[in-house]
Formats: C-alpha cells, structure tokens, sequence
C-alpha cells in the first residue's frame, strides 16, 4: 500500500499544533516512516500539491485565507481542522466582540486599512471539514491516535463526554469545591485532553469546544449559584467559545 | 459484620493492638518495599495516594476524591495486546501487584465487597479478581460523619459488611482489630493480644454512641431502606425525573467517583505501524450521552432524565432486588460531584417519597 | 486465559450479498465447531480497530465454518469489509441466550426478518427446516427497504419454492423488477394466513420495526407468551459487565437477545 | 556586473514560523527594492487583551506564539507583577528561569537541526535526514524531548505552559521530578552535547559581515534571559521601563508586523546579540563549544546565528543543572497559588501602586517586551507586545541591502537561497510579529 501523502497548512495562528507535530519525539520519526509529508512549510521546503491529507491549523482572518482554504479543500481528499484556532477559531475570535474599526486603528493607526483583515472564523465556516483535532494546542497522543486510526481506516475516536469524567479520573479536586472555587468549563466542554488544565491548577477555559449536548441551561444556573456576574460568565466563554451555542 | 461472621462459618477474632506498634508494623512494611496506599490530604480534600511513611496519613478525613475500586478497577486498563503480521498473536494482559490499602473507610469496602460480586457472577473477570486477590484491606471506623453529603449510617453501611481482611477501631491509645480474612491475620504478624469481652463491649458502647450521632447528624431517608425498590419502581414516571435532568450535565461525574459503578468501555489503540497495538478498557458512564449509541447511531437512553433514572434505579432497584443489598453505600460522592446538584440519591428517594405520599 | 481474550479465526469466504452487506464463512484457528444456538452472538475483534457484537447467521451444526453476515457501518464492520480469505480475526463468544428449539416443536412457527434481522433468523430458518419434522406449518417473512437490499436471494427463492414453507416478502420502495408486495413489513401481517392460537412468532429486525409488529401480531390475536424478539444495544463486553446492553435490569447480552415478549413487555426501555 | 537584471521574489518563505516573502529588485546592475513582507494575517492580541483580568491575559499572551510561549507567559506575567508590584520569590524566579532555559533549549534546537540545517545538506526538510544522519536527528529529537519533559514537568506541558501565573505556580514540581529532571540534563551534556559539536563544527556557513546593533539583557549575575537592563549598541544600558524611548516602532506598507528602530538605526536582537553581548557569562562548557565552533565573540555574520544558538544549548543544559542543583540543595517548599476565585476577587488584588508595567524577557529570539495598564479590578486597559521578530526586521533588509550587492555576480537560484537562508538564520517568528498595537500611554 502506498503511503498516503501528508501536507500541513497554517492560517492565522500561533502555528503551536504544527510544532506539536515536530515534538512528537520518537514518534516523529515513526510518523515520516507511515505517511509521506509533502508539504509542511514550517519544516520543509518541498511544497507539494498533491496530497491525500491535509491537516490544516489557525483561523480565516483575511480574504486571501479564504481562497487558500478554498484552493486546500479541492486538492486534500479529508481535510482535518487542527486545534482551536481552525476548530472554534480559538482564542482569535476574541477580537470579534471588539470593534474592528477601533482595533485596527489601534494597531495599524492612519494606515488601518492596508491590511487585508477580516473577523477571525474556523475552517468550517468556509468549506466542508472531515475531522476535527480539538485543544490548543492538540494533544500529542490525541494526534498520533488519530493519524493511526485514520491510516486504519477508521473514523477516528473523538470523546463525547466533557472533561470532568478525565478530572475525576485524574482524582482533582473540583474547581467549584475549592476553598476559593474557580470558573471551569469542565462539565460542558469536551474531554480527551487528560483534564490537563485542572490537573495543573487552573481551570478549563474551554478549549476543546462544547461536547455536543452541553447543558448550558445548566452551567447557567451552576454560574448564578456561585454568584458569576453576567460580565465575569462571557469573558470566559469567550475565551475559545465565542460562538458557543451556535457551535458546537 | 454480622454477615462476614456468618459466612466464614465462625467468629472472627479480634484484637487489642497499641497503635503505635501497628503503625510501626506498617511503616517497617513500607521501609521493605511494600506498596502502601492510604487517604491523605489533597487541597482541602483527600485521597488514596501511596505513601512513604504513615504519618502522612489523613485519619477520619473526608471521603476521597476518588474511591477505593480504582485499585481493583483502574479507570484505564490494558486488557490484551496484539501483533499482527503474518500470524495473529493475542497476548491478554492481567496486571497485578501486592498492595496495602489503608485507612478505607467502610463506605468503600462494602462498595468492593459488592463489585466483587459482579466481578465473579457467572463470567469471572480476572483482571478485577487478580487485582482483589492481591489487595490486603484495612479498613477503620468511621466515628464521625465524614462530610455534610456522606449518609452511610441510611444504608446500613457504617460498618463493613465484608470484603476487609483488618478492620480498625480507634480506642485511643490502642487499635480494636476486627480479622476479616487469614491475609489480615498474618498481616498482624502476632502484634497485640486477643481482645476480650470487655474490650467488645467498649466497642459496643462506642457504636451505640456514633449510631446516635450518625443518626442526629445525617441527612434523614425518609423511606425505609428496604422499601427503596418498590418505591422507585413504583415511581418510573415520576416528574423528578424530567426535573432534575434538566439540570443534569450528563457530564459522568457521579459514575466516575461512585464505589459501585463498574460500566466501562472498550476501545483498540493501535501503532502508527498499524501492526502493534492494546486493548483496553476505561470507566464508562451510564450518565454519558454516548453509553447507549449504537453503530446506526440510535442513542436507547437519550434523555438526561432517564438517564439519571436509570442511575438511580441501578444502586436502589435493579441490582438491590439482585442481590439483596442496596449498590449504593452511601459515601456521599455522586451528591458533592454533582455540581447542579440533581443526582444524590438520598435526595431523590426522599422526593419521590414526599411526592408519592402527597398524592 | 481471560473473559476478554479473542480465539483467532480464519476467513475462509466472502460473498458480496449487498452494496453494504457481504456473508463471511469463517472457522476457529483450532478447527472446533463454534457450537452456537440460533440467535447467538459473537464479539467479532479486528485487531487495531475494535470489537463489535455480530450475530451468527449460520445454523448450528458439526462443521468448523460458521457464518456472519456484516453490514458495513462501524468503524470494526468497515474493517471487516477490508478482509479477504485467508485473513485472520478475533472472536469471543457465542454469547447470548439464543433460541430455545424446544419451545418451538410441535408448533406453527412465523418467522419475520426484518432487513438486516435476516442474519441472525436464518440461523434459526435453517435450524427449523433441517428438522422440519418438528414443526406445524413453518411462516417465512421478510422485508427490505427495496429489492436491491435483499439478502441471501438465493435463499429466499428456495424457500419461496418449498412446499412446506410459506413464503412472503415485501420491500419499502419497489422498482420495475419486483412483482410482490410493496410496503412496510407490519403490513404485510394481516395477508398471512396463520392460526394465532397455535403459532409461535419470531421477530428480528431493527428497533423500530418492533412497535408496530407487535401491534400486527396481537391484532391478529397472537398472545404475548407466543411472540419472540431478539433486541440490539451497544455491547462492550458481552458477558454481563460492561453495562451498555441494559434494559431497565436485564442485560441484553446475558439474558438476550432473544426474549419472549410477554417477559420484556413491562420494561418501558426495551421496545 | 554592470547592467544586470534580477528580480526574486519568494513567496511564503520555508522552514520559519509564519507566512513571509522576500522579494529583491535590480535594476540596471543597481539595487531598487529589497523588501521582507510580512503577510501573516494581523492578530490584533493587544487588542485581544484589552477586558481581559490578568490571570486571563496571561494565558492569551501564551497564544501569540506556539514556539515561545514560556517566554510570552513570562514577559507577560513580569509586566502584571510589575504593575501590581508584587515580588515573586527566590524559588518561583528560579523555576521560571529553568523554564525560560527549557524553551531555549526546545527552540534552537528545532531551528538549528530541522530548520536551518537541511539547507546545508541541499535538502528539503529534515525528513530525509531521518534517514541519511539518523544519528544526527536523533540528538535534535533527545534536546527536544529533554526540553518538554521539563517544562511538562514543571507547567503542564511546553506549548501554552499552564501552571505558570502571576506571583508563582499553581502546581509545584516536587524534589524527586526535579532530581529525575537533573540526571536526564546532564545525560544529554554528556552524551548528546559532544555529538551535536561535532556535527556543527563540520558545517561551513556563508561569509558575509556587517556589524549590527546588537541589543539584549544584561545582568551582572548572569547570562541572562530571564531578568536584566537593556543594552543596546546604539542607546547604551537602560532600564526594562524605558524602553519607550530607546525602541521606536513604525508601520510600514509590506509588514503586518511593525519595524522597529532603536531609536534610530535597525538592530539586532536574538542569540548572536546575546553572544556577543554577555559572551563572558557563558557557562565554561559552552565557552569551550564557541571555540569548538570557531565561533568569536563579536561576531558580525548574520548567518552565525545558528551557531550561537547551538553555543546557547550548552549553556542552557549546564545553566538548569546549576539552577536545580541550588533549588535542591534549599528544598522545594509549597508556595502553590491559587487561580483567582470566581466571585468577588478583585478585593483579594494587592493594592496597586503603579497602574502600568513592563516585563521583558529574552525569548529564544530575542528581546520581548510586554507592558500592559491594570485598572483597579485587575482588568488590562491597555496593552503593547515588542516581538524579537518584529524587531530583527529592519536589521534584516539592512543585512539584505549589504548581501546583495556583494553576491550580484552569482546565479539567480544562488542569490535566491543566500537570501533564504539569511532570513531563515535569524530565526523568524512570524506569526507572533504580526499582531501589533501602538499604544500611547497616558501615565
């Protein structure tokens, strides 16, 4: 069976989930054995346009990035949205509940419309996305599991349940049970990660996106009850969610 | 205990040991390389957690984060793995290794007491079995409600029923140590004397006293015990259901902590190489959206609701009319899991019995 | 030797039988006959991939080779589309109650497939026909969705030309080819000329169909103790542990799949 | 040479971090155009950090660069503490400083290795060294996995560290990890280190001189990435709260990144900066790789970056053994901090003295400055980002504008991948360089 051709592609991002893939360490070398990488411009100069699979990170931030995905999704077989920033259009999307006049006379001054900038969207808003790698930036594990899985024929596993069955695993102690409870977005947003940010300390912002039947009725209620204001509650959502609700 | 007495055919014994020589017996246990776990403070909580030397150890705290069954029921465990090129070769995988577990209160023996059951009930699962066999419990006396969610003492469940090889009792300067199992008798390697009636009866005495205490302090079921299955089945439409799924996540947690809840899944993970790979399987939860998707993608209990209901009916119905013993010891953890506050079942039984009389 | 461990088995035939569905002769690596009752089911292993529950389509018998039919849907069935002859796989079981022969001697039997519910009832058509001696008169009826998605065609011509089979088919959507009924399968119940009062009926099919062929079967006067039906969950472990399969308090893969009615029709989660 | 025509324009330049093009026009034998554009769509993140409360900020900064963002957390984590004037203690600076190695380590040796190396070798990438100097790959992979198992170790993990905040770490490595950490440290000086001097002191690396101004930290106790005053060649030594007037930013046409100036002539930040700058400071052992090397201090060939990088991986390894070796010798205490709570938490904010503050760091490229303004309830009411990048690219079309001239003479595809590896050899952060904000600050 021939190897199937690999290429990776970034958008706008800080290009964390590609570096992720050069830090697989040995299994770096494993990966280079099991595909062909064709076209990975952070660590190759070959830029290949033929290819089976195309993982593809960041958001759409520009009118150029839409034609480029456009140009991606013709040529790439299964597309796969890597990390948050492609995912849920991650942390970028912050800056679409800021005025985008304002901002980019904050940034670029009398010279704000230069630059070709539109609101931060994930790939999906723009063409048809096969497989999703969540978290920002993707788990190491989660990525070598799916690339076997697919290379395996196999729609690859993607938790449905939140983070909170990986915390409880783990025996964390809840955010919410702490002397001083924190915000977590645990119960509604989607496990895989090993509850990392709470097994660290911190909380969950949110990351990997909402699983699909998130209760937010619930985490209303459960914000109101720790006395969360209303102001407190969106800034965190919008963290990495800011479409949530509408996106899942 | 009453019940382990029986079934063993005969008394246990029991013994009057100094603490400080058992704890000295642990800590030279330790110092030989033996594997030692026992509950100590985590944050403002606690949990099981190996320990270097017994004093770190966190007596009558709160219940653990986690209970006592992830040492026989770990929440991720190889169960085989594989190779296959040419010839298949199919290599099952049944770790275990000697552990003490220490400090278990009885919420949590008699959660493993009733795992083994299910564990050995018609297809013996070994991985659990093997882990079991290898476990050396010793529990101690709860001699105060151990958390606000905690109501053992309503499901008769304040002492062990079986399934400990030493039981403690704190009588001050000296341990009383109920022997459950020849394991726990060797264990005590001749330390202490044979308790004598005396010394019982001041564990009598003791027990009536935290009984009363149990009593005022914890939260009331309002049914009798006995009496939880016919109300529950009785209740199957009940709006409590509807009511507290709305609230529910459906996040898994209550499964995840519960000293009873043993559903797991399993999943292949295989090599890049696509030839080298494992089996195993992880703690699963009847609470999760996708415990019942089947390939088609029909999910069977969709709603969150039922999805509790059947939670609940599993602990206090289904396996209490089975085996004669409710699945829940009331350890109280599913209550502070839940965040929303839905899925303790005391709660739930109290409703439902208000209700049911208001009708 | 543990619960979960697979005996390796050998794929010695595959037939397409459909676009989705193909019919896999398969024998244990140690050459023992698998030793199933109709109804029966196997955790099929593809090693790397998973294991999924399949039932048994072949009748019981002495000879090494059973049968599977897999429709091609999970990620372990699309696998197993993947193996040719020769391929080896994993097996666990059979697992399950299956049918009991003995409650069907001497009787009518009816006996409704339901798409793919077929598989696993021709394990019993044949178990029935190989000592058709036993029985009343034997009711074979099948239904798909359209003609193209019948299975074991062959089969069903055989059967439509015994004499000591009545023989009824239905698809969902005709097309210019197909001469016979057209329609749900429940509709086609009330055209069969059976004697409730001494028949047994079996049901296999999808979840849905179950509903409302119940409700055929009872309108024509079929008592709940004489109706039969083998159920589908999600199944793990197929030996009682793992959870998944439980209806209300009976586990599917231990006290199923196949259950008379008249024992499941109080457990408001099993039709 | 006289009257040659050349026009190169490469779009979406290899092996760097983020989208950039070179482009070069002569005329006539004479030098029109030379032009780095940077294309990376802008990211806005001061913007993004505007409302935000701090434990927040912290994380979002970590987001503006996947590769250093130990060192954005840090810049960002100072420019709180300095606003809030809170001290951190001896234990958390020194963890943060092994941290700031680990990235360093983790950094260069990806730059080095897979991205500047294949140049050398007329290839690609490094996939196909996987195979031809597997040994070679081999080390770049061990200093990596090194680098991540510390920083996993110690903050979750290495992109998007989690458990470094403001005033400390909300998880505490523990004496054992630290030990374990320490055996594995100086493993790799002991048997990767010797490999990886060996392999570059074979490479020969393009001549080409011209003096820059070389910028970075400076701290008499050590060579510093963590903590220090600012030197530069052209505005002299000044402190980290000055930098407003010693570093002046302007937007240009082709740059989604600011160019910036300091405060006159482009200047140079990053590990030949250092080198140059703190030579003296060096660990003995990686004084003893610059000779290995051939490496002199100052040296004024852009394209021996790389080399002082790998000079930085020897003393970074030898640093952290110093460094844990002091932690261990005082025992690691519990001084965990909490996330902020969810209600009520500005009363739990010290009291601030300053409303702004400034954090700089020495990331893996260069000088970071982050300076926010905090409002009373803890929330950013302005933000600036100074990238190294961002810095660096005024230095580079200066070196481009020198080179060029110099190289006329050659083919088009040699011209072409001097220029390449020019751009490459400085390491370029792209994506990080490309989200700037000018902010006046009214004090």
């Amino acid at each position: 069976m021939a190897k199937p051709k690999v290429a990776f592609f970034d958008f706008t991002c800080c290009e964390g989930c590609q570096l992720t893939v050069l830090s697989l360490g040995d299994k770096l070398l494993d990966l280079f054995e099991s595909v062909e990488v064709v076209n990975f411009r952070e660590a190759s100069s070959y830029k290949g346009q033929d290819y089976d699979i195309a993982f593809v990170e960041g958001s759409i931030a520009s009118s150029k990035d839409i034609e480029r995905i456009k140009e991606i999704r013709k040529r790439a077989k299964v597309l796969v949205a890597l990390g948050a920033c492609a995912h849920t259009a991650g942390v970028n999307a912050i800056r679409n509940f800021h005025n985008q006049q304002e901002i980019r006379k904050m940034v670029y001054g009398d010279k704000a419309w230069v630059f070709d900038s539109i609101l931060a969207q994930p790939i999906d808003a723009i063409v048809r996305v096969d497989y999703y790698i969540p978290e920002c930036p993707i788990d190491k594990e989660e990525f070598l599991r799916f690339v076997s899985q697919l290379l395996n024929n196999m729609k690859p596993f993607l938790p449905d349940y939140p983070v909170c069955v990986e915390c409880k695993m783990k025996g964390n102690v809840c955010n919410y049970h702490k002397p001083n409870p924190i915000i977590c977005l645990g119960p509604v947003t989607r496990g895989g990660c090993g509850a990392i940010c709470p097994s660290a300390g911190n909380a969950c912002e949110g990351c990997r996106g909402l699983i699909p039947d998130a209760n937010l009725e619930a985490m209303e209620w459960l914000l109101n009850e720790y006395g969360v204001s209303a102001e407190d509650k969106f800034r965190f959502y919008r963290m990495y969610n800011g479409l949530m609700g509408m996106k899942k | 205990m009453d019940q382990a007495e029986s079934r063993r055919g005969g008394r246990l014994e029991k013994y009057l040991v100094a603490k400080t020589s058992f704890l000295k017996l642990v800590d030279e246990q330790i110092k030989e390389g033996k594997e030692v776990v026992a509950p100590v403070r985590q944050e403002n909580q606690a949990n099981f957690r190996r320990i270097k030397s017994t004093a770190e150890i966190l007596w009558g705290g709160p219940q653990t984060v986690v209970s006592a069954k992830s040492f026989v029921f770990p929440p991720k465990e190889e169960l085989l793995n594989y190779e296959t090129n040419d010839e298949v070769r199919v290599q099952p995988r049944v770790e275990a290794k000697p552990l003490i577990l220490l400090g278990v209160h009885s919420c949590d023996i008699n959660g493993m007491a009733l795992l083994d059951k299910v564990f050995t009930e018609k297809n013996l699962d070994e991985n659990y079995v093997k882990k079991r066999e290898n476990l050396t419990v010793i529990g101690v006396e709860c001699l105060e409600p151990c958390s606000p969610e905690s109501f053992c003492y309503r499901k008769d469940s304040v002492l062990p029923w079986d399934g400990f090889d030493l039981f403690l009792t704190d009588l001050g300067k000296n341990f009383f140590v109920e022997v459950g199992s020849a394991k726990g008798e060797s264990f005590l390697s001749g330390l202490g004397k044979k308790a004598t009636q005396a010394d019982v009866d001041r564990v009598k005495k003791i027990r009536r006293e935290r009984d009363a205490k149990f009593d005022e302090k914890q939260r009331k079921l309002k049914p009798k015990l006995s009496d939880l299955p016919v109300l529950l089945k009785e209740n199957y439409n009940s709006p409590v259901w509807a009511e507290r799924g709305a609230r529910c996540f459906g996040c898994g947690s209550c499964n995840m902590v519960c000293p009873t809840c043993y559903c797991f899944d399993v999943r292949d993970c295989v090599e890049l190489d696509l030839k080298h790979g494992i089996r195993a399987r992880w703690w699963d939860g009847c609470m999760l959206t996708d415990f019942t998707r089947i390939a088609t993608g029909e999910i069977f209990r969709e709603d969150r609701g039922a999805r509790l209901r059947h939670r609940t009916y599993r602990k206090d119905y289904y396996l209490f009319e089975k085996w004669g013993k409710s699945f829940c010891t009331g350890c109280g953890r599913c209550g502070k899991a839940c965040l929303t506050k839905v899925v303790d079942p005391l709660d739930i039984a109290n409703e439902i019995y208000e209700r049911s009389r208001s009708r | 030797m543990t619960i979960y461990k697979p005996e390796v088995a050998v794929i010695k035939r595959v037939e397409k039988l459909t676009v989705t569905e193909s019919l896999f002769d398969l024998e244990l690596l140690s050459g023992k006959p698998l030793g199933h009752r109709p109804g029966q089911f196997l955790e099929l292993s593809i090693f790397g991939v998973g294991e999924a529950p399949i039932s048994i389509s072949s009748a019981p018998s002495d000879s090494p080779t059973f049968q599977l039919c897999v429709r091609k849907i999970g990620n372990v069935t699309t696998a197993m589309h993947a193996r040719k002859p020769g391929d080896k796989v994993g097996i666990r079981g059979p697992f399950g109650n299956g049918f009991d022969l003995e409650n069907f001697k001497g009787w009518d039997v009816l006996l409704i497939g339901a798409g793919l519910g077929l598989a696993p009832l021709r394990s019993l058509i044949w178990a029935v026909l190989n000592s058709r001696q036993d029985y009343g008169r034997v009711f074979i009826i099948h239904g798909a969705r359209s003609p193209q998605l019948l299975l074991f065609k062959e089969e069903l011509r055989e059967w439509e030309n015994r004499p000591d089979v009545e023989f009824y088919s239905t698809v969902d959507v005709a097309d210019e080819s197909w001469q016979g009924h057209v329609g749900v399968i429940s509709t086609i119940i009330p055209e069969v000329d059976f004697d409730p009062e001494k028949t047994q009926a079996v049901i296999v099919g999808p979840p849905v169909v179950y509903k409302f062929l119940i409700k055929e079967l009872k309108n024509r006067g079929v008592e709940d103790d004489h109706i039969w039906v083998d159920l589908e969950r999600k199944m793990k472990c197929g030996v009682g542990k793992c959870g998944h399969c439980q209806i209300n308090n009976v586990y599917v893969c231990q006290d199923g799949p196949v259950f008379r009615y008249d024992r499941i029709k109080n457990l408001p989660e099993a039709i | 040479m006289t009257g040659k025509d050349l026009n190169i324009y490469v779009h979406h330049v290899t092996r760097v971090e983020g989208h950039g093009n070179i482009l070069v026009d002569v005329k006539n034998g004479e030098l029109k155009e030379v032009k780095l554009e940077i294309i990376e769509s802008p990211r806005f993140f001061e913007a993004m950090l505007v409302g935000r409360r701090f434990p927040e900020a912290v994380h979002i900064a970590s987001r503006i660069c996947g590769i250093c963002s130990i060192s954005h957390t840090a810049a960002s984590i100072k420019a709180i503490e300095d606003a809030l004037d809170i001290k951190p203690t001896w234990q958390t600076e020194t963890l943060r400083k092994i941290l700031m190695e680990a990235e360093i380590l983790d950094s260069h040796a990806l730059h080095s290795f897979f991205l500047a190396v294949p140049d050398f070798f007329g290839l690609p990438s490094v996939i196909p060294m996987a195979s031809t100097n597997p040994d070679v790959v081999k080390t770049a992979i061990n200093f990596k996995k090194l680098a991540h198992e510390i920083c996993d170790v110690m903050v979750g993990r290495h992109t998007h560290p989690i458990s470094m905040v403001v005033d400390g770490f909300t998880n505490l490595v523990t004496e054992e990890q630290m030990a374990e950490l320490l055996k594995k440290i100086k493993a790799a000086l002991k048997n990767d280190v010797p490999k990886m001097l060996e392999f570059f002191s074979r490479i020969k690396f393009p001549d080409f001189e011209r003096k820059a101004n070389y910028t970075c930290l400076v701290n008499p106790e050590m060579y510093p990435f963590y903590d220090g005053m600012i030197k530069s060649s052209e505005a002299g030594v000044y402190r980290h709260r000055d930098y407003r007037q010693k570093i002046v930013e302007r937007v240009v046409d082709h740059s989604t990144a600011k160019h910036a100036f300091g405060p006159v002539k482009p200047y140079m930040v990053g590990a030949l900066a250092r080198f140059n700058t703190n030579y003296k400071q060096l660990m003995p052992g990686a004084q003893e790789a610059a000779k290995m090397l051939g490496l002199e201090a100052p040296s004024y060939n852009p394209y021996h970056i790389t080399l002082a990088q790998v000079v930085e991986i020897v003393h970074c390894l030898e640093s952290m053994s110093r460094l844990i070796e002091q932690l261990l010798s005082r025992g690691i205490r519990d001084e965990r901090v909490e996330r902020p709570p969810l209600a009520g938490w500005s009363a739990r904010l010290p009291p601030a003295k300053k409303s702004w503050g400034v954090g700089v760091v020495e990331a893996p490229r260069g000088l970071l400055i982050h300076e926010y303004r905090i409002n009373g309830n803890g929330t950013i009411d302005a933000a600036n980002c100074i990238i190294p990048t961002a810095q660096n690219l005024a230095n580079i079309e200066a070196d481009m504008r020198e080179l060029v001239p110099q190289i006329l003479d050659r083919s088009k595809e040699e011209i072409t991948q001097l220029l390449e590896m020019l751009v490459r050899s400085y390491d370029p952060c792209i994506s990080c360089s490309a989200h700037l904000l000018k902010v006046d600050f009214v004090e």
